[in-house]
């Protein structure tokens, strides 16, 4: 069984109530019936504005990094890949296991609401609710509900989701799922870019750092963004400059998708962030597919694990010579 | 296209005189086709100072417009551009935006006590004040200056306390946080200083100019020696980038210091937000 | 078409070593010594440690104008750090790979194991690396204000 | 009412000519879609696309770009540089297909970038710009215009403005620079069939169930907030990135930096935002806005209360952007309904 909005609401409440968490990380129904938003609550009195739901995107770990001195235990609802980013943070001990009481939901998919509305060919404004069912979402629709094949219409990250049940939790709301159907090569897509020529390549990059505004949507939502002063923040020496232009925009790019390497769990928020539409998962992905290829390593799956590039094996691969 | 407000002027450093370990004031010229490019302006201004390549920052005016010969500003190293101007050398290029703000209300000032209160580096915008009355010595009061710095090393201004203390009916009374064995002075912090010295209110203007935190104790002082809020006037210190009131930065409130400021008096600041 | 290939060339690649002080470094002074032939579009900055340099300054030096970066340090097991290069080894396997995916070409990053003793071959690598980048042409992005 | 005298029609399938001629005589700038849908500058007429409500970036890259060259400079033989000022907006250009909400957002930036101090690169790009607008009738779901007394189907602060009236536009000149360029381009435009003003009051039909906050006294209203715990959730929510203020149509904050060349450079101005916290932070290291509740608590009172006391407007057109794509749904007319409500100034 699916794990209910009013399944949450309870046990967090209960949580409150035997002295459990003295704070909890959640989600709350947000300006319309297709958004939600992180909902931070200090008792278990407004437990009842949870949900959850599979419109619940937002990666919630990043917030654990401001509870760090908070007097008690804070509570926080997570994914799967949302657990993958809680382990990111344990192993790099910027949060304390005893501080964390995580709450885990077993999660098939989360709508793109973009595709969404798309395939259905409406307004936001005229969704009332969508619900997981399966291989399929319910749409209530004004006057009605429709059923949409998840494939159509899940986020880019969903459809290659390998962990969809949390790997590290206090408590396991719902049944344990343990693989998604749909979840085939993940990584198809690189290996398709990967096939371009260098000008290819460049021509479709230049084009999408081109986009890039540099408002760092994409590192402010990075869970495992957890510098206390940014490389690109620092001013002396000074990394990156202000001017937006394709090359500045290239280092800023390349600089993060490297300094999240090994520890990318992709959650997608960085992507689903961007105002720009700029396929950021890409980047990041590639990376996540050759450490595995080179190293055999994933991220976010073992707090004990040591991460791939501060470690190495006299054996690694050495084809420079 | 009218005339650019982002483009400075280009001007000559004359002399760079060492204040302390990093503290130095510049003398500086504005070029001009005849050599001497006119810089008009009024104590309690300030100007963006550029070095190109590098940046440009809002430096405070040391100097007193009664002395039109050359500009002052008295920059302390603390950040990138203020590092690259201590860099450089006297007949160095440099160049000067402004000026820009208000200034501190002299001509209101006449006939008044005026009681002026400096730490550190914050002497600087109250130099032009003291040599502007001094170039009009007759139409004030009695001049009370108190200045502290952290230790008699930090001290700005040094080499002009004689003259200062020379000039009529006025009083220099300097203190520093920490003594050596040399300092004879006052050893304490400026607000318990200010306490024991303890001025009149009656007839007098207060202006003060320092770290916010001495600014803040100093503010306290004075309202218990009974100077009302009108009668304490502060210059404030903010991040400014355009120094024209566009850039959007260094709003308190709905004042932006480039523009409303930097001067404003205790009245004018109580009735702004707190930050 | 025509045009670009009459610039390539014209085409005089800017290149930069970071070579180690314990090894290429001074291999590349034993190069000059020995008066091996080489060309001189190789500008050398050099760091205590192939370890000492991070992918965020090949990434820099690419973006600034760079046609190609080298890394230049000791062969494995003879790290005057011990380990300084085994990372550095991991790390280039990784830029090497994220370059290539926008479409910097694996030529323009190179890491390669240069001894003291090995003037000869600082000076082939040097040589190698310059005309593989002269025949690729201009690095593609460089868009300097 | 539709004026006989300055109104025509332009048949739908002579827009793109209309657009080809526009972008041969003008900079034309216009919606494109590519990863999203954007105003750029377009060199033909079929690179344009009007199936958007809004785009993602607001128009005011056209007067106020995110990065611009304030000057160059150069070392001369002395110790001196020489300077020379940014490039001048070096032709007349067209915004085609900017929206009501948009529009109102430069009447708004005029009074920043006028006043004591003239900024000439934004004031010049204005002075050289005709605005063709295109009216709103199918709003988003997050659009409030209406509350800034904003009439998505108005050509107020546009030079013409065009109307879908289904197989044509109606096209009416509001200002005499947008009369002259119908007289240029007369070709395109022909008289009015009569039936215009019906179907376009028939059109506005969808505009009746907008948002409309009454904001009448919301100034006033936000100033005991100043002290209190209501931005702590927002902070707390808030990532702290530019999203908001760089989509922002009204946001005019900037940064001064300088590059240096081998024997020169240049100094630029690019967008900044009071959202980062380098925004205040002085060369001291002291921040007056120290922490993400603080700058959210500058941002809401900067549009709501700062500019109207200097400006006697409020800073925001309700165009929905930044609610639209903050990554954490923050949204602005909750904000709008608490503070106006007293809702606020009770948590």
């Amino acid at each position: 069984m699916k794990a209910t909005s009013e399944e949450v609401q309870t046990s967090v409440k209960k949580l409150f109530e035997d002295g459990s968490i003295g704070h909890f990380i959640g989600y709350e129904t947000g300006s319309d019936s297709l958004h939600v938003t992180p909902c931070f609550l200090k008792s278990g009195q407004a437990a009842s504005r949870l949900v959850w739901n599979p419109l619940c995107a937002n990666n919630l770990s990043k917030y654990l990094l401001d509870f760090k001195n908070v007097e008690g235990k804070v509570g926080i609802m997570v994914k799967g890949c949302d657990s993958r980013s809680v382990v990111e943070l344990l192993k790099e001990n910027q949060i304390d296991r005893d501080k964390v009481f995580i709450v885990g939901v077993p999660c098939s998919g989360i709508v793109d609401r973009e595709k969404l509305l798309e395939v259905l060919g409406i307004s936001p404004g005229e969704v009332v609710a969508v619900e997981d069912d399966g291989d399929a979402f319910l749409v209530t629709i004004k006057g009605g509900t429709q059923r949409v094949d998840k494939e159509k219409v899940l986020r880019g990250e969903c459809l290659v989701c390998k962990y969809p049940t949390p790997l590290v939790y206090d408590v396991l709301l719902g049944e344990a799922v343990s693989s998604l159907p749909w979840v085939g090569d993940d990584y198809s897509l690189i290996k398709e870019q990967e096939a371009l020529s260098s000008e290819e390549k460049a021509l479709h990059w230049n084009r999408e750092f081109s986009q890039c505004i540099r408002c760092y949507a994409c590192r402010n939502i990075c869970p495992v963004c957890t510098c206390t002063e940014c490389i690109f923040d620092k001013k002396a020496p000074r990394w990156i400059s202000k001017a937006n232009d394709v090359s500045e925009n290239l280092v800023y790019h390349l600089v993060r998708a490297f300094h999240v390497a090994g520890r990318c769990i992709d959650c997608g928020e960085c992507e689903r962030a961007c105002p720009m539409n700029i396929p950021l998962r890409s980047l990041n992905k590639k990376v996540e597919k050759d450490l595995l290829e080179l190293f055999d390593y994933t991220a976010g799956i073992d707090v004990e694990q040591q991460p791939p590039l501060t470690t190495y094996q006299l054996g690694d691969l050495d084809e420079f010579l | 296209m009218s005339e650019n407000i982002y483009l400075p002027r280009m001007a000559t450093i004359q002399s760079m005189r060492p204040e302390t370990i990093d503290v130095t004031t510049f003398r500086v010229t504005i070029d001009g086709s005849d050599g001497t490019g006119k810089f008009e302006y009024k104590s309690g201004q300030f100007a963006e100072v550029s070095v190109l390549g590098v940046g440009e920052a809002p430096i405070s005016i040391t100097s007193s417009p009664t002395r039109p010969e050359a500009i002052e500003f008295s920059i302390r190293r603390v950040g990138e551009l203020t590092n690259a101007l201590h860099e450089l050398e006297p007949l160095d290029k440099i160049g000067i935006r402004g000026p820009f703000g208000n200034f501190f209300p002299l001509e209101e000032m006449e006939g008044q006590n005026l009681l002026i209160i400096g730490g550190g580096i914050g002497l600087a915008p109250l130099r032009s004040v003291i040599l502007n009355v001094f170039d009009n010595r007759a139409k004030y009061g009695k001049i009370d200056i108190i200045y502290g710095a952290r230790s008699p090393q930090d001290l700005v201004f040094t080499s002009e306390y004689k003259e200062w203390q020379a000039v009529d009916n006025t009083r220099l009374h300097l203190t520093v946080d920490r003594g050596d064995e040399e300092w004879k002075g006052n050893v304490g912090l400026v607000p318990t200083f200010l306490r024991e010295i303890n001025p009149s209110p009656e007839n007098t203007i207060s202006i003060t100019c320092g770290p916010p935190i001495m600014i803040k104790f100093v503010i306290e002082a004075l309202n218990e020696l009974g100077f009302s809020s009108e009668h304490i006037i502060t210059t404030l210190e903010r991040r400014m980038k355009c120094g024209v009131g566009k850039c959007g930065r260094c709003n308190i409130g709905s004042k932006y210091v480039c523009l409303d400021g930097p001067v404003f008096t205790l009245k004018q600041l109580e009735e702004m937000p707190s930050d | 078409m025509q045009d670009t290939k009459e610039v390539q060339t014209e085409f005089k690649p800017k290149i930069l070593a970071f070579c180690c002080n314990w090894c290429a470094y001074a291999g590349a002074d034993l190069a000059g010594v020995s008066r091996f032939q080489m060309p001189t579009d190789v500008r050398v900055i050099r760091v205590m440690c192939s370890g000492r340099v991070p992918p965020e300054l090949i990434i820099r030096a690419l973006a600034n104008g760079l046609d190609g970066v080298m890394i230049l340090g000791c062969h494995p097991g003879e790290c005057h750090y011990s380990e300084g290069n085994y990372l550095t080894r991991r790390r280039a396997h990784v830029l090497k790979r994220l370059l290539s995916y926008i479409g910097i070409e694996p030529e323009r990053f190179q890491l390669r194991w240069v001894s003291a003793a090995e003037g000869a071959k600082f000076s082939a690598v040097v040589k190698e690396t310059t005309d593989k980048i002269t025949a690729l042409g201009p690095n593609r992005w460089v868009d300097k204000r | 009412m539709v004026d006989q005298t300055k109104s025509r029609i332009i048949e739908k399938n002579r827009l793109t000519e209309l657009l080809d001629k526009l972008a041969q005589d003008y900079h034309l700038i216009a919606p494109v879609r590519d990863n999203n849908v954007s105003f750029r500058r377009v060199e033909s007429g079929s690179e344009v696309t009007l199936d958007y409500i809004n785009t993602v970036l607001s128009p005011k890259n056209a007067f106020f770009p995110q990065t611009e060259t304030l000057f160059r400079f150069s070392r001369d033989d002395s110790r001196g540089f020489r300077t020379e000022p940014g490039a001048e907006a070096d032709r007349e250009q067209v915004i085609f297909g900017i929206r009501p909400c948009d529009a109102r957002s430069l009447r708004l930036m005029d009074m920043v970038f006028n006043g004591q101090y003239k900024d000439s690169y934004y004031l010049d790009r204005r002075e050289k710009t005709t605005l063709i607008g295109l009216a709103c009738f199918d709003p988003a779901e997050t659009c409030f215009c209406p509350t800034f007394g904003i009439d998505p189907a108005s050509g107020e602060d546009v030079d013409i403005l065009l109307s879908d009236i289904g197989d044509r536009y109606l096209v009416e000149a509001s200002t005499e620079k947008g009369a002259a360029l119908l007289d240029r381009f007369a070709e395109f435009f022909a008289e009015l069939r009569g039936d215009e003003e019906q179907l376009r009051e028939a059109r506005k039909a969808g505009l009746a169930g907008m948002k409309k906050l009454d904001v009448s006294a919301i100034a006033d209203k936000m100033a005991p907030l100043y002290e209190g715990d209501y931005w702590d959730s927002i902070g707390m929510k808030c990532l702290g990135c530019g999203i908001c203020t760089y989509l922002c149509p009204t946001c005019h904050c900037f940064d001064i930096a300088d590059v240096s060349l081998d024997e020169g450079g240049e100094r630029f101005r690019c967008w900044d935002s009071c959202m980062f916290p380098e925004f205040t932070l002085m060369a001291s290291g002291e921040n007056p806005r120290p922490n993400r509740k603080a700058r959210v608590q500058q941002r809401f009172f900067h549009k709501f209360k700062y500019f109207h006391d200097r400006n006697g407007e409020l800073a925001c057109v309700g165009c929905g952007r930044c609610l639209r794509y903050c990554p954490v749904n923050i949204d602005i007319t909750q904000i709008i309904e608490d503070v106006t409500s007293g809702k606020a100034g009770n948590e």
